[in-house]
């Protein structure tokens, strides 16, 4: 059995900057669904639910450090400071998002803040990470590579290819799977926690590599803070790969196919005032949403109830803004569909047939 | 574990053990007389001989009853030959000749016996074990009791099928068998090469599957091993993992010099030969004296001789072959 | 009946009817993201339709074998691009092993995938693949663009001997049309159909370009022109024999496709009416499809990319825009 | 200087090793199995480091490339035979061929993968694959399909230089092809066909292995007094259409000839996009010499039967000379 990591202790400020967080990918989410009632947005993922694993582990990355994520990416970037008008714009397909309408919710990327792609491919990521870590070993950079994914891609092949290269040549390279499955609706492989893997515990597949593994739960900030940590300072160190198996509960509104704001906004005062908390998901906030969680333990650490109502005020703000703003954005041209394609402009002229060749 | 009146250990009877003997006799004379028509131009292609390995195809196959199946790879004539494949029929299929099981069209890496239950041979490393978990789930939605049986080197354990296979083995609890025949080399480099996985069986246990390491190159232990894991499939009580430390005594492919490899190593491992193993075993218990086993190993060559004379004097196969079989 | 609502009928018809018969897939138990299996475990059971784990290329291996043993697969591809994740074992095991064994071996499998750019997927869930597949030999390949098609094909595929593949396009998942149920709806594999008759110009398509190229048609009647619209229904093996007498008749050929044209099927086509046509062809074969981009996300975007139906009329219009003097020029000159 | 294919090809790869530090060769089969493997071995002295032999673990390995190009690395990433790239596909096509596009320009891959196609002489089905024209269908891939010594060394210079990825195609029977090398480095820029032989009178567009034969086929069709242009297009994407183009319109007549099955193979693009925009020149129906549609067979005859050969392309060019279809 892995060894687990206990909830670590964390100042004041640091928890209210976790939350800030957190507070920010919830609304953005929120936002998203109830934008996509009144706009045909298609089909998307939220990670209501999962904050406390990303918004704290991606805290930890700095300059220069790279993440590939999956089709649950949103949570991920506004971790590492994308900008939420351009990340709405990319998700409605806007001449303004992230990638310019190319890319879609499935693929948003921001090379400038550490994501180079985003893969919708499950398992998909998990080799292109353990390359970048090798180009930082052999480049001599100090830099650390950050492999995103769900329980579902320790189902693909990718994943063995992957973990054996990464053990293999002691890549710095971090394996954070976001185990969401608990309470999945399809579960029903009996002894299994997974309903499609035949294992106990999914950090297990990580130790015949030789590679340290732990589990922890993801919805509590600190202990993530601490795995993270652990992790880095490993790669960093020469001390190559790690796997951090963090578990969190699903959320109400993920059990279909469509996410759907069963729960209605989340408001931080659930974290004081849990008697306000209204009836039909009272369990699934007062016992796994992250926020809340996390709402209670910045009090817990001395912060106050005004700053937690401001952070709030800001984010809903900020992201109704954000809704404004992709709303406002034109769409591309038709011609841009053309663009992109390879960098030579000769060589994307020759190919797609459009523009001028020499 | 076994005991000695259960069907995995080593017979009892002359008989029995002669027959295995002569089994794997048969094996290393039909190899040897590949690589001599291979040197000699009579043989085309890519052949990837198994000499020094025959104790776990013997060992595994020899334990198998009608309805099993098997699923080999590239280095899998002694897998075909094992289950009771025709001698001549394969060494035509390696000439590509039309009196080959598949009339030329496969050759030495895609043999196919299906009449003894070896379904396919594929040259995709570990492309194989998942066709073998198909072979267990037919078994076990009819329930037949069959198994269905995956060889494998140790080169197919990095790649990404041979997980997939094991979870799902696993998780639908297929009666199938996979045997991992860790002959220490993935193609040119040693297994360090390419795995900090000392011990493959490790990987399976992380599944829950029943896994044990074994000497290869003993035919008894192989057997035993084999049996457990048989009678488990045969039980409905899923998939069993068998890896057996072996050797192949030539190179990765004929023409391969394989100078990666020292001197000491190779005789160290000739001193274990699976065959004079057994023979040398035989003996000391009384049941198979030497003259025997040489009478057994005479029969053996006499058979392969006359099966490449013979496909020597048949035809290749027909160009007029060509379009037949793409699709039915 | 709803084309999602036929493919189940055919399933259920085939389960019901062969009990070798066996549904794969991810998350099938519960209907899929399409709700096309919905309802078959209740029916027959966790044994024969079962929910896989994300791994392409065991399930896909996993189901050559079985089908090699003598049962009769069907395997659910979520999106065709997941294909890729499994193309080792399409194209190195499933579609190569009858030949590789002499004839040895059937492996009766049937994979359906459902594909195409709709609903702003983006570029790994939206590609139509179909060029690859249809290189290899060995795979059958089929595609339906009518709820009867959906219905006949699969059947056809479930009992064919060798590996079919079965392209469903997303967007034709929800519309309606006549099926007739039983052995009668049976459609024949590798069977092309016209769709609409016409002498001036003839218009191939598949899937959900037919309705592409019968709205084109609707465009040019308005204006006199009578194109002939096949609906290809096989992409391989393929029903050349209605195409070339079609051509030989107007003339004009116009082959209309969703997927990337370079390198497309429709190369293909265009290639067979310029050897087996050449004489009859008054005008060069147009191709309409899909520029050589990955699959954009944004919906405008979308649009873009994926050819309509005045595109396929601009397309005719051009063919019959040519005078044809080269022609008879060469049949003097000879 | 004169020198064989696969001298080019050790030549091209030593100058972008030694040139740009970024570069590095994941695999160690570039020349196959063949006597030239020793080059690597030299590789791999004089650039200590550079040169990695990764597991058996196709998409993990490809996916290492394009992770490391991302980030800064020039990777020539070594699939060997052709045949193992539907192990790597996903990351190859879905991968690497999407990520500049799917993020806006944002990011580029410049990865090349490299792989060894085409009928080798006993490779059977598996060993066998010419997969370029599914790669040539997937927008975001630039392929290099060389057929000389100079056009392999100069190319690969090309395809490391490049921002994007590449899949550089090399066939087996080439690396022993004699030819020759110019003292200095070169870079062939992608996109640019080359004209290997000049002729009036039909024009066939071949490539690979089969740019080879068709100078052959080319040279006995001058016996006979018909003069056949050969164009290499030396790339498949981007496609030099301009120059297949120009000398179609000079001719009036073209055969293409390429080693992919003919159902949806390079032929049929090349033909189609002839046949639209070249209609009025033609003055025959333009012919593909293919592999026939059925996977390689294993045996010689067969296997001989189903490949573009030297008297096939003759046969087509003489058809079209006379306007009409080949026999059989």
């Amino acid at each position: 059995m892995p060894s687990t990591v206990p909830s670590g202790a964390l100042p004041a400020p640091q928890r209210l900057r976790q939350l800030r967080t957190m507070v920010r990918i919830r609304r953005f989410e929120e936002a998203l669904i109830e934008l996509a009632q009144a706009h045909d947005v298609g089909h998307f993922h939220v990670y209501i639910g999962q904050e406390a694993t990303g918004g704290p582990a991606l805290a930890l990355l700095e300059d220069g450090d790279v993440a590939y994520s999956t089709h649950r990416n949103h949570g991920h970037l506004l971790a590492r400071g994308v900008d939420p008008n351009a990340m709405l714009a990319e998700i409605l397909g806007r001449a303004t998002g992230t990638n310019g309408g190319k890319g879609g919710t499935l693929h948003l990327a921001a090379p400038a803040h550490g994501f180079p792609t985003t893969s919708a491919s499950v398992g998909g990521p998990l080799p292109i990470a353990v390359g970048s870590a090798f180009a930082f070993r052999e480049l001599g950079r100090d830099r650390v590579s950050v492999a995103l994914f769900g329980d579902g891609a320790l189902e693909e092949g990718a994943w063995h290819e992957a973990a054996n290269i990464a053990a293999l040549r002691q890549l710095p390279v971090v394996f954070l799977c976001e185990n969401n499955s608990v309470g999945a609706v399809t579960q029903q492989a009996g002894d299994y926690p997974s309903s499609t893997l035949a294992v106990g515990t999914l950090a297990d597949l990580a130790r015949p590599f030789g590679i340290p593994a732990v589990v922890i739960d993801g919805s509590d900030s600190g202990a993530v803070h601490a795995a993270m940590s652990e992790a880095l300072a490993r790669a960093r160190s020469g001390g190559g790969p790690s796997f951090i198996e963090a578990r969190t509960v699903r959320w109400p509104g993920n059990q279909g196919i469509w996410a759907e704001l069963v729960t209605g906004r989340v408001q931080v005062h659930y974290g004081w005032d849990p008697a306000t908390i209204p009836d039909p998901h009272r369990a699934w906030f007062a016992e796994h949403d992250p926020v809340v969680r996390a709402v209670r333990e910045a009090l817990a650490s001395g912060a106050g109830r005004d700053a937690i109502a401001a952070i709030e005020a800001d984010a809903t703000r900020e992201m109704a803004a954000a809704v404004a703003f992709a709303l406002a954005s034109p769409w591309p041209d038709a011609d841009e569909a053309f663009a992109n394609l390879y960098a030579d402009p000769r060589v994307n002229a020759l190919a797609t047939g459009r523009g001028a060749v020499r | 574990m076994l005991d000695a009146e259960t069907p995995g250990a080593l017979p009892r009877d002359p008989a029995g053990a002669l027959a295995l003997l002569e089994r794997m006799q048969l094996l290393r004379a039909f190899e040897e007389k590949v690589a001599e028509l291979y040197a000699r131009g009579q043989v085309a292609g890519l052949v990837h001989l198994a000499i020094g390995q025959e104790a776990t195809a013997v060992g595994v196959c020899g334990l198998l009853r009608p309805g099993d199946t098997v699923y080999g790879g590239h280095r899998s004539h002694g897998h075909a030959l094992a289950t009771g494949a025709d001698p001549e029929r394969l060494l035509a299929e390696i000439a590509g000749r039309v009196s080959g099981y598949a009339r030329g069209k496969g050759g030495s890496m895609h043999l196919v016996a299906a009449a003894t239950g070896f379904v396919t041979a594929t040259g995709v490393v570990a492309g194989n074990i998942p066709l073998a978990l198909g072979g267990a789930f037919a078994t076990q939605l009819r329930g037949t009791g069959g198994v269905a049986v995956a060889f494998f080197g140790d080169g197919a354990g990095q790649s990404g099928q041979f997980h997939e296979s094991l979870n799902l083995a696993a998780l639908w609890r297929l009666p199938v068998l996979f045997v991992c025949e860790n002959n220490g080399y993935a193609e040119f480099s040693p297994l360090s090469a390419h795995t900090g996985v000392e011990r493959l069986a490790t990987h399976a246990a992380t599944y829950g599957i029943p896994a044990v390491t074994v000497d290869g190159n003993d035919l008894g232990a192989v057997r035993e091993a084999a049996a457990v894991a048989i009678q488990r499939g045969r039980r409905g009580e899923g998939p069993s993992f068998v890896e057996c430390l072996t050797y192949r005594l030539r190179g990765h492919y004929e023409g391969d010099p394989a100078k990666y490899r020292d001197r000491a190593e190779l005789a160290a491992w000739r001193a274990k030969d699976p065959i004079e193993r057994l023979a040398g075993r035989l003996a000391e218990t009384g049941l198979v004296d030497a003259e025997a086993a040489a009478d057994a190993n005479r029969r053996a060559r006499a058979v392969i001789a006359a099966a490449a004379d013979a496909v020597l004097a048949s035809g290749p196969a027909p160009a007029s072959d060509l379009t037949t079989d793409v699709t039915a | 009946m709803r084309m999602v609502d036929a493919i189940r009928e055919a399933m259920r018809a085939e389960l019901a009817a062969d009990p070798s018969v066996v549904l794969l897939g991810e998350d099938v138990s519960v209907g899929g993201p399409f709700g096309a299996t919905k309802g078959l475990q209740d029916e027959f059971g966790a044994a024969r339709i079962r929910d896989t784990p994300i791994s392409e290329a065991a399930v896909m291996g996993l189901a050559v074998g079985a089908a090699a043993a003598g049962l009769r697969p069907i395997v659910e591809i979520m999106f065709m691009d997941f294909a890729t994740l499994a193309l080792d074992q399409l194209v190195n095991h499933a579609a190569k092993l009858r030949y590789m064994s002499g004839g040895q071996l059937s492996i009766p499998l049937t994979v359906r995938m459902q594909a195409g750019a709709s609903g702003a997927f983006g570029a790994h869930h939206s590609q139509s693949l179909e060029a690859w597949l249809a290189h290899v030999p060995g795979l059958k390949v089929v595609a339906a663009s009518t709820p009867a098609d959906a219905y006949g094909l699969l059947r056809a595929a479930i009992r064919d001997p060798d590996p079919v593949v079965i392209i469903e396009h997303r967007a034709l998942y929800w519309g309606r049309g006549p099926v007739e149920t039983g052995e009668a709806g049976i459609v024949p594999l590798g069977s092309a159909v016209v769709r609409r008759p016409g002498v001036d110009a003839t218009i191939v398509s598949w899937s959900r370009m037919t309705a592409t190229a019968l709205a084109a048609a609707d465009l040019l009647a308005a204006e006199g022109i009578q194109a002939e619209v096949i609906d290809l229904r096989g992409l391989q093996p393929m029903d050349t024999g209605t195409v070339l007498a079609s051509v030989r008749r107007t003339g004009r050929a116009v082959v209309a496709h969703e997927a990337v044209g370079f390198g497309g099927l429709g190369a293909e086509v265009a290639a067979r009416i310029g050897e087996d046509a050449f004489d009859a062809l008054r005008a060069p074969v147009q191709r309409v499809a899909a520029p050589f981009t990955p699959v954009p996300a944004a919906p405008d975007l979308e649009r873009a990319f994926v050819p309509g139906a005045t595109a396929v009329a601009a397309a005719v219009r051009r063919t019959l825009a040519r005078p044809d003097p080269h022609r008879r020029s060469l049949e003097e000159g000879r | 200087m004169s020198a064989v294919y696969a001298d080019g090809m050790a030549l091209g790869l030593r100058e972008v090793l030694a040139e740009d530090p970024r570069v590095y060769l994941m695999g160690q089969y570039f020349f196959g199995l063949t006597r030239h493997r020793r080059l690597t071995v030299e590789l791999m002295r004089d650039f200590p480091g550079r040169v990695w032999n990764p597991p058996i673990a196709e998409v993990g390995y490809a996916g290492t490339g394009i992770g490391a190009a991302i980030s800064g690395l020039r990777p020539i990433v070594d699939i060997a035979t052709a045949s193992f790239i539907f192990q790597a596909w996903p990351q190859v096509v879905n991968e690497a061929a999407n990520i500049r596009y799917m993020t806006g320009g944002q990011t580029g891959v410049p990865v090349v993968f490299h792989i060894t196609h085409g009928i080798r002489g006993g490779g059977a089905a598996q060993h066998s694959h010419s997969p370029q024209a599914m790669l040539m269908n997937t927008p975001g891939l630039q392929i290099i399909s060389p057929s000389t010594a100079r056009d392999v060394r100069g190319l690969i210079r090309a395809a490391v230089q490049s921002d994007d990825p590449v899949v550089w195609i090399d066939h087996v029977k080439l690396f022993d092809i004699e030819g020759e090398l110019p003292d200095a480095p070169e870079t062939i820029p992608l996109g640019v066909a080359d004209i290997k032989r000049r002729g009036t009178d039909l024009t066939i567009v071949a490539t690979s292995l089969q740019v080879q034969r068709s100078l052959v086929a080319a040279e006995r069709l001058a016996a006979e007094g018909i003069q056949a242009e050969v164009v290499d297009p030396r790339t498949l994407v981007p496609l030099d259409r301009a120059t297949i183009l120009q000398s179609v319109g000079r001719t009036g007549r073209l055969v293409v000839v390429d080693e992919c099955h003919r159902s949806c193979g390079v032929g049929a693009e090349i033909a189609a996009t002839v046949a639209e925009d070249a209609f009025d020149a033609l003055r025959a129906p333009i012919l593909r010499v293919a592999t026939e549609d059925v996977p390689i067979p294993f045996s010689r005859t067969m296997e001989e039967a189903v490949q573009p050969t030297v008297e096939k392309i003759i046969a087509a060019a003489h058809a079209v000379m006379e306007g009409r279809r080949p026999r059989g």
